[in-house]
């Protein structure tokens, strides 16, 4: 349950002042979710929930997509970030930026714990694991309920207005305003980390473990760290769904959202970053617009469109979609 | 226009689909316009407990669509999700499931017209002391309403002098009941009361006290009615006669109102064996959202309109019913049924009535 | 199982589009020894898997007597009597090496263990031994010795003596010469010991980026050192 | 020490219960190395099918029983034909969850619109329903069904799988198709083979099953993640592994369901945690 | 000065099989020592063992002079003793240059920079673009390892090990599956490298362990049979029944 996605092109020389990369990516999810607000203004709760999202299935890409760590328990991560998020709000640290800091730290020691559990087994085991880890966090999501609410969920925090400028509104216009700059930041600074030693490395891991070893690497405390790494991610993405709702439930640490983080990073493409976030995207605003025209039979079409997905674009839509823009250019090119 | 939240898919998808037979046929009654206002339902899928995705659906349905009202809402974190937003966007919330006691005073714009647990609890009690239990095992699942159950049963059963001898608090995910059988066993009980949330474990439960020799050695099984509901009679049969339960309504309910909405659901298309009380408190939030239209005139006015329904009584399928102007929860009879069958169904026929209860978890 | 000619012609072939081999076209007659040399890369193995039928075929025909390969399934052609030892040796990893012998048995067919057994006596030592705890050159003899127990009228060898013991080498090659007499097996065999392959072949092909560069006698080959030197390598004799 | 021996009967149970209904998922990870997400899903079919033989068509319970194994084979074989065949060769496990899921989703979405949400039970012969008195407490009577078959699937495909020329090739054709394919041996059919084998398990699992977990269309996944749990703790593919699997993992979900109810998913995820740690390669020591 | 690696009454066995027994020998600096022996001698196992793949049943193994008998694998190689497999062994998806890239970076305490390019510094560039130049394989530095033919990838073992700058250097039966007319590259690849380090090779091509090695170990059923020069070796007997074959007529007539 190893080597996913391919990363041919990861070595082909880049033009020097490669960083512009990351810059582009920046602007262009900048832009992107410019043209989202203005197109859709009123559909700004749903744009930031998928931004949220987005995070978590970014952060399973770095664990499975980049370190070949299959796992279905990174909701966990994801919502004990929300909660540490929730109370904090509680226990009176209200700015949302200091907010993000709670998430980030709580979602990188939550990262570090599973990391040390999950990592220190392959294949299956190591599924099991991660699913028993993530049940045993929800199962203590439910016992704790003084600090979670147990299955009535964490409600009644209200964070305060982002850089004491931008009160949330009803409009989700500063929510959304947020979420998109903290992913167009996060997601340049993953780009480049993938391109990094470290990265490259992980990737080698995911290869073949013995042979990293066989090189000197320590592999499992690389896996812990990038499980840390993971884990700020994801802990970013449960910060900006209890900030943002104001509420935190056990959907978040439950089963159901590791499986559909995992669903829409396979849709998307594991082992690029540009895949999880299609996937997160796509998945997500296909899965709201069934639902909102035939709710009732939902499930029927989203499974038929699985299904058809894996047919005709078996390594997920971003490299069905990068192969088709090669070819295209390479059709222009020989005209 | 009036949004409707509700788990259209997914395993409860059968509790959306009663809000809106129960919405379609209050409109099948009463038609489509209140006045010179025409009122338009638009359903949005909930699915699961999730509150991020409610909160989305709640904030499209307010800004993107318009929506006067809000309705629905079967889980509790998701009725907590939405609340927030009425004041800012002026809605006002008619809850039809979500049944924590709490939710009414997360907004003074929120009405409730399905039950609460505490509700339908306390008087399961007062029938376990009636029937001469003394000692009761307490069995339900590890989560809110499962708490809230247990609480409620107790403290009114210890009132009374009862005495609990065991509590067990069942995974949701429990579907092996033998070891919990063969617990409450060993405790001594002569009764049991549970309370697990309608669905396939039900079924097994009811199977396992049956299997295991429980009811042979005549220990009591008591529950509220969502262990019982109409369309899993069929699946636990014979064996399920006798069953006691208490809730606000049993489908088989002999009244001209309930035999009107019935009447009224089979021309909306609801198949017989799926009815359950989620259409009612849908019915009838229906009819809070007409008074609410009427009363503001089809302005937005969420505080006349709160304000027209508060102390409101009609008459439900379910019963003589009315809603508290201090919760703004409705105050309704809950009854004491008993699995029967008629011809060849399987019914909860009630057999004694306890008028008028309030939300006895907020009345705490 | 009678012997019959391979006979390929214009075979053109690769990893999906890639095409690795191109017009590739010579013939082996029944009982007839070909070998085929190359440096690394060039596409002797991509021959060999083009033969079986496990990589994309362009275009071409590969014809076993009178019936055409192409577009058989590789099952069906290892049924006729294609037998292939790959360089990779291809061990069932979870299987003993008992098991591993056994499945190289075509169904109604008489062979039995002993005959690997008495090729490879090592073998028999470690016959429990499961296929992932052999040492590289038991692999290699497990693999060879599983292909010749289906009996096959065609013999496609990928390296054979690779990783094996010089004594070894000499007695497999010895082996398999005399049964391509008694049994009158045509065999292909690639390999880079060249010494070894040019005493054992008759007939042999060159390779180079994808295509016949010579071919001919081995004898030729014997007596001409300098073709080897410019095809294959500065030869260091 | 009463205590004891009862704990241990439903425990027995249970880990019966889960081993049969397990198994075929386990056979299709270990021999097809599909990652089946819609082995839930299958089981179900056969479950809906047992249950109209016995309600509707008033077969008998054997009967209903294989005509639920054999049309849940039959119902699914084009789905190997169409799908499952593009799954085996390439490892790709993600593609492979994708698919299944999809499926399972699919599956549930039609069974809710034809048969509807609610659960379908499988009535027991007078014989197996009802309790059973075995001296010091009562069972329920199909723990003897349950108990007996687990033991003669768990003999008979220890058997069909570790001692015949079939259980070979198969095995040979996971570890690397195309040599087996090279050697002669057709795998296509072997997968198919193997395909219907697990699918007719799975089937078989549900019906006998059902007294536990019950039928309605989110069986299809409510149970998949103890299905996978079970058969990823005693090694895929390996029978007497799922049996040892099931049977610790019933053990400690019952004895925890006794003793500390409250905790009961608790205890069962944290034994799966204990065994992952002193048994990494799957109970019984999975090669490999 | 202590030996670079010694071994001391190594011994092991898998169940009842003795696949090691009572192994002792040194390497010291500058040393080239072939070994060789019948299939299954336990040659790999004798290499598994050194490097920690295995844990021996008995016995000391000294790197440099500390005892490393108990210490995991990546402490080995930091202490500068790498291997190369028989079975390649490789990060498949990556490109060689990767590859090679993450050895250079492992050896250079690069390994853990978070946010710089990984392949593209100069400095690694540079060394990466040279090994690629020694072993052949530049044109393909932008290929991923798992379209590689065999023997190419076999070239890539050989790059890996050489990034790594071992102290000692273990190579398992490097030039199997290379044309005996190419594994000069081979034997250029280790002349390249610092003379001061020892290199132990198991092959099975005679010639090149003759033309290689200064010192012939040789292994037969888990022990030591002999050890001396080329010549001793060819001439012993007991090698020449139970492995040379008609290799030592050969050699003996050439
Ligand atoms: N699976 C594959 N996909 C794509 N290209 C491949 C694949 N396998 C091999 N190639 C390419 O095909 C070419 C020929 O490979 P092949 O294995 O046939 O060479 P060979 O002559 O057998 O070499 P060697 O002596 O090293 O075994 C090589 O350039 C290699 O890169
Ligand atoms: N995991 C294992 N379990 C049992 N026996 C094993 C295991 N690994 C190797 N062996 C046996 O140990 C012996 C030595 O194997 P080793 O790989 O060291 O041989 P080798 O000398 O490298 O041979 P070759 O030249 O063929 O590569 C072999 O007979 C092999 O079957
Ligand atoms: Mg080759
Ligand atoms: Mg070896």
């Amino acid at each position: 349950m190893t080597a996913i996605g391919t990363t041919t092109a990861a070595g082909a020389p880049r033009l020097p002042g490669w960083v512009r990369y990351e810059v582009t990516a920046f602007a262009v999810v900048t832009a992107l979710g410019l043209i989202g607000y203005l197109v859709f203004p009123f559909d700004l709760a749903l744009l930031t929930r998928i931004i949220a999202v987005t995070f978590l299935v970014l952060s399973l890409d770095l664990v499975t997509g980049y370190a070949g760590v299959v796992t279905l328990g990174q909701a966990a991560i994801f919502g004990v970030a929300a909660y540490a998020v929730g109370n904090a709000c509680l226990a009176g640290i209200t700015d949302p930026v200091m907010l993000l800091g709670v998430g980030i730290i709580a979602g990188a020691l939550m990262g570090l714990v599973s990391g040390v559990l999950i990592s220190r087994f392959s294949a299956l085991p190591q599924l099991v694991i991660s699913i028993a880890f993530g049940q045993l966090v929800a199962a203590l999501a439910n016992k704790l309920a003084q600090f979670t609410g147990g299955s009535d969920g964490l409600a009644g925090f209200a964070p305060s207005a982002v850089l004491g400028v931008f009160e949330f509104d009803i409009f989700g216009r500063t929510s959304f305003g947020f979420s998109l700059v903290v992913l167009a930041v996060v997601l340049a600074l993953l780009l480049r980390f993938v391109q990094s030693p470290f990265g490259l490395m992980c990737r080698g891991i995911r290869d073949d473990a013995l042979r990293a070893r066989m090189i000197g690497t320590a592999v499992y405390p690389r896996l812990i760290v990038m499980y840390g790494v993971s884990g700020a991610v994801a802990g970013v993405g449960g910060a900006l769904s209890a900030i943002n709702v104001g509420v935190v439930s056990l959907h978040s640490v439950s089963f159901e959202m590791s499986a559909e983080a995992l669903v829409m990073l396979v849709v998307g493409g594991a082992g690029h970053l540009l895949g999880a976030v299609f996937g997160s995207i796509l998945f997500q605003i296909f899965g709201h617009f069934v639902g909102s025209t035939n709710p009732f039979h939902w499930m029927t079409i989203v499974g038929g469109t699985l299904i058809l997905i894996t047919l005709f674009a078996p390594k997920g839509l971003y490299s069905a979609f990068a192969s088709a823009m090669a070819k295209f250019r390479k059709s222009r090119v020989s005209q | 226009k009036v949004g409707v939240i509700g788990p259209m898919s997914g395993p409860y998808a059968l509790f959306g689909q009663n809000f809106k037979w129960g919405i379609d046929a209050w409109v099948a009654e009463n038609g489509d316009t209140v006045g010179d206002h025409k009122v338009e339902f638009i359903f949005r899928d909930e699915e699961s407990p999730d509150p991020a995705k409610s909160k989305a659906l709640a904030q499209e349905l307010i800004v993107k669509d318009r929506v006067q009202y809000l309705a629905g809402t079967y889980f509790t974190p998701n009725a907590m999700a939405a609340a927030p937003l009425l004041a800012q966007g002026k809605v006002p919330l008619v809850v039809m499931n979500a049944a924590t006691s709490s939710i009414v005073e997360k907004s003074p714009y929120i009405v409730r017209t399905s039950f609460t647990m505490w509700q339908n609890t306390v008087p399961a009690a007062k029938v376990a002391k009636d029937m001469g239990s003394d000692k009761v095992a307490i069995a339900v699942s590890d989560y809110g309403p499962g708490h809230d159950a247990r609480d409620a049963f107790k403290a009114t059963f210890e009132e009374m002098g009862g005495e609990v001898v065991e509590e067990v608090n069942m995974p949701l995910s429990t579907t092996d009941f033998g070891p919990i059988m063969q617990r409450i066993k060993d405790s001594g009980a002569d009764t049991i009361f549970t309370f697990l949330p309608s669905g396939p474990p039900t079924l097994a439960f009811v199977k396992a006290y049956i299997d295991n020799g429980l009811k042979a050695d005549g220990i009591k099984l008591l529950s509220t009615g969502d262990v019982v509901t109409e369309p899993d009679l069929p699946a636990i049969g014979e064996a399920g006669l006798g069953i006691l339960s208490t809730y606000h309504y049993a489908v088989s309910h002999d009244s001209p109102e309930n035999a009107a909405f019935l009447e009224a659901m089979k021309t909306v298309g609801a198949k017989p064996g799926e009815v359950t009380m989620t259409a009612v408190a849908a019915y009838d939030g229906a009819r809070l959202i007409y008074e609410m239209i009427e009363a503001t005139d089809g302005k937005q006015d969420p505080d006349t309109a709160i304000e027209a329904v508060k102390g409101m009584s009609w008459a439900s399928p379910r019963g003589p019913v009315s809603i508290d102007p201090q919760t703004r929860h409705i105050k309704q009879n809950v009854y004491l049924r008993e699995v029967a069958k008629e011809g060849d169904t399987f019914i909860n026929k009630e057999t004694q009535t306890f008028e008028a209860q309030p939300d006895w978890g907020l009345a705490e | 199982m009678t012997a019959v000619p391979l006979k390929v012609t214009d075979l053109t072939a690769g990893y999906g589009p890639t095409r690795i081999i191109s017009n590739v076209s010579f013939e082996v007659p029944a009982g007839r020894k070909l070998v085929v040399l190359g440096r690394n890369g060039v596409g002797k193995t991509t021959l060999l898997s083009a033969v079986m039928g496990l990589c994309t075929q362009h275009g071409g025909t590969i014809a076993l007597g009178e019936e055409a390969l192409s577009g058989r399934k590789t099952s069906r052609r290892a049924m006729m009597g294609l037998g292939y030892v790959p360089q990779t040796r291809d061990i069932f990893q979870s299987l003993t090496v008992e098991q591993n012998l056994s499945t190289g048995i075509r169904a109604g067919s008489d062979a039995r263990l002993d005959e690997a057994y008495e090729l490879f006596p090592r073998l028999a030592e470690r016959r429990r031994n499961l296929g992932s705890q052999l040492s590289g050159g038991e692999q290699q003899m497990l693999s060879i010795a599983r292909t010749l127990l289906g009996h096959p009228s065609i013999l496609l060898l990928d390296e054979p003596l690779e990783g094996l013991a010089p004594i070894i080498c000499d007695e497999l090659m010895s082996t398999i010469t005399e049964l391509a007499s008694s049994r009158a097996i045509s065999i292909i065999l690639v390999e880079q010991q060249i010494e070894r392959a040019l005493v054992f072949g008759e007939d042999a092909i060159i390779i180079e980026r994808g295509q016949i560069a010579w071919e001919g006698a081995v004898s030729a080959l014997r007596a001409d050192r300098d073709l080897i030197e410019t095809y294959i390598g500065v030869g260091i004799h | 020490m009463i205590t004891i021996l009862s704990i241990a009967i439903d425990a027995l149970a249970f880990g019966m219960v889960l081993f049969i209904i397990s198994i075929g998922l386990s056979v299709m990870m270990g021999l097809a190395r599909v990652v089946n997400l819609a082995h839930g899903a299958f089981a179900m079919i056969g479950g809906y099918i047992a249950s109209y033989m016995l309600r509707e068509a008033g077969a008998g319970f054997a009967l209903s029983t294989l005509v639920a194994v054999l049309g849940t084979i039959a119902i699914l074989m084009p789905l190997e034909f169409l799908l499952y065949r593009r799954l085996y060769r390439n490892a790709d496990a993600f593609r492979q969850i994708l698919m299944t899921i999809g499926l399972t989703f699919f599956i549930i979405g039609i069974t809710n619109t034809v048969f509807g949400p609610t659960s379908k039970p499988i009535p027991l012969p007078e014989a197996l329903s009802g309790p059973l008195d075995i001296g010091f407490r009562m069972v329920p009577a199909h723990y003897v069904l349950v108990i007996a078959c687990g033991a003669i699937t768990a003999l008979g495909l220890w058997f069909l799988l570790d001692k015949t020329q079939f259980g070979t090739r198969i095995r040979a054709t996971v570890d690397n198709a195309a040599m087996a394919e090279s050697l002669g041996i057709r795998t296509e059919i072997l997968y198919a083979a193997t395909f219907a084998l697990a699918v007719g398990l799975a089937a078989f699992g549900g019906v006998l099953g059902a007294q536990l977990l019950p039928i309605e269309p989110y069986y299809a996944l409510r149970y998949m993640v103890i299905f996978l749990v079970v058969v990823s703790v005693g090694g895929a593919g390996s029978i007497l592994g799922a049996l040892a699997a099931s049977l610790v993992l019933g053990l400690a979900s019952t004895a925890g369901k006794y003793m500390a109810p409250e905790f009961g998913d608790f205890f069962f995820y944290l034994t799966v945690i204990l065994v992952v740690f002193i048994f990494p390669h799957g109970l019984l020591g999975a090669r490999k | 000065m202590s030996a670079l690696l010694q071994l001391d009454d190594v011994s092991m066995s898998f169940g009842g099989l003795k696949v090691t027994q009572e192994v002792s020998f040194t390497l010291q600096t500058g040393d080239r020592v072939g070994l060789i022996g019948p299939n299954g001698a336990g040659k790999t196992t004798l290499v598994n063992l050194v490097t920690g793949n295995l844990n021996p049943s008995s016995g000391r193994i000294l790197l440099q002079g500390e005892d490393v008998t108990h210490t995991g694998i990546s402490h080995r190689v930091r202490h500068g003793l790498v291997r190369t497999f028989q079975i390649t062994r490789l990060f498949q998806t990556l490109s060689v240059a990767d590859n090679v890239a993450l050895a250079l970076l492992q050896r250079k305490g690069l390994a853990m920079g978070f946010l710089s390019s990984a392949t593209q510094r100069p400095e690694i560039r540079d060394e990466w673009t040279r090994i690629l130049q020694v072993t052949g394989l530049e044109s393909r530095a932008y290929d991923p390892v798992s379209v590689l033919a065999y023997g190419e990838q076999r070239l890539v073992e050989i790059a890996m090990a050489l990034a790594l700058k071992p102290k000692v250097l273990l190579l398992d039966e490097p030039a199997a599956g290379i044309p005996h007319e190419e594994t000069h590259r081979v034997l250029d690849a280790i002349a390249a490298l610092p003379a001061d380090i020892a290199v132990l090779m198991i092959e099975h091509d005679i010639d090149l362990v003759f033309r290689f090695a200064s010192r012939v170990l040789v292994l037969a059923n888990g022990k030591l049979i002999c050890d001396g020069t080329p010549d001793t070796v060819a001439a012993n007997d007991e090698v020449r029944s139970a492995y040379l074959g008609s290799y030592a007529n050969d050699r003996r007539s050439a």
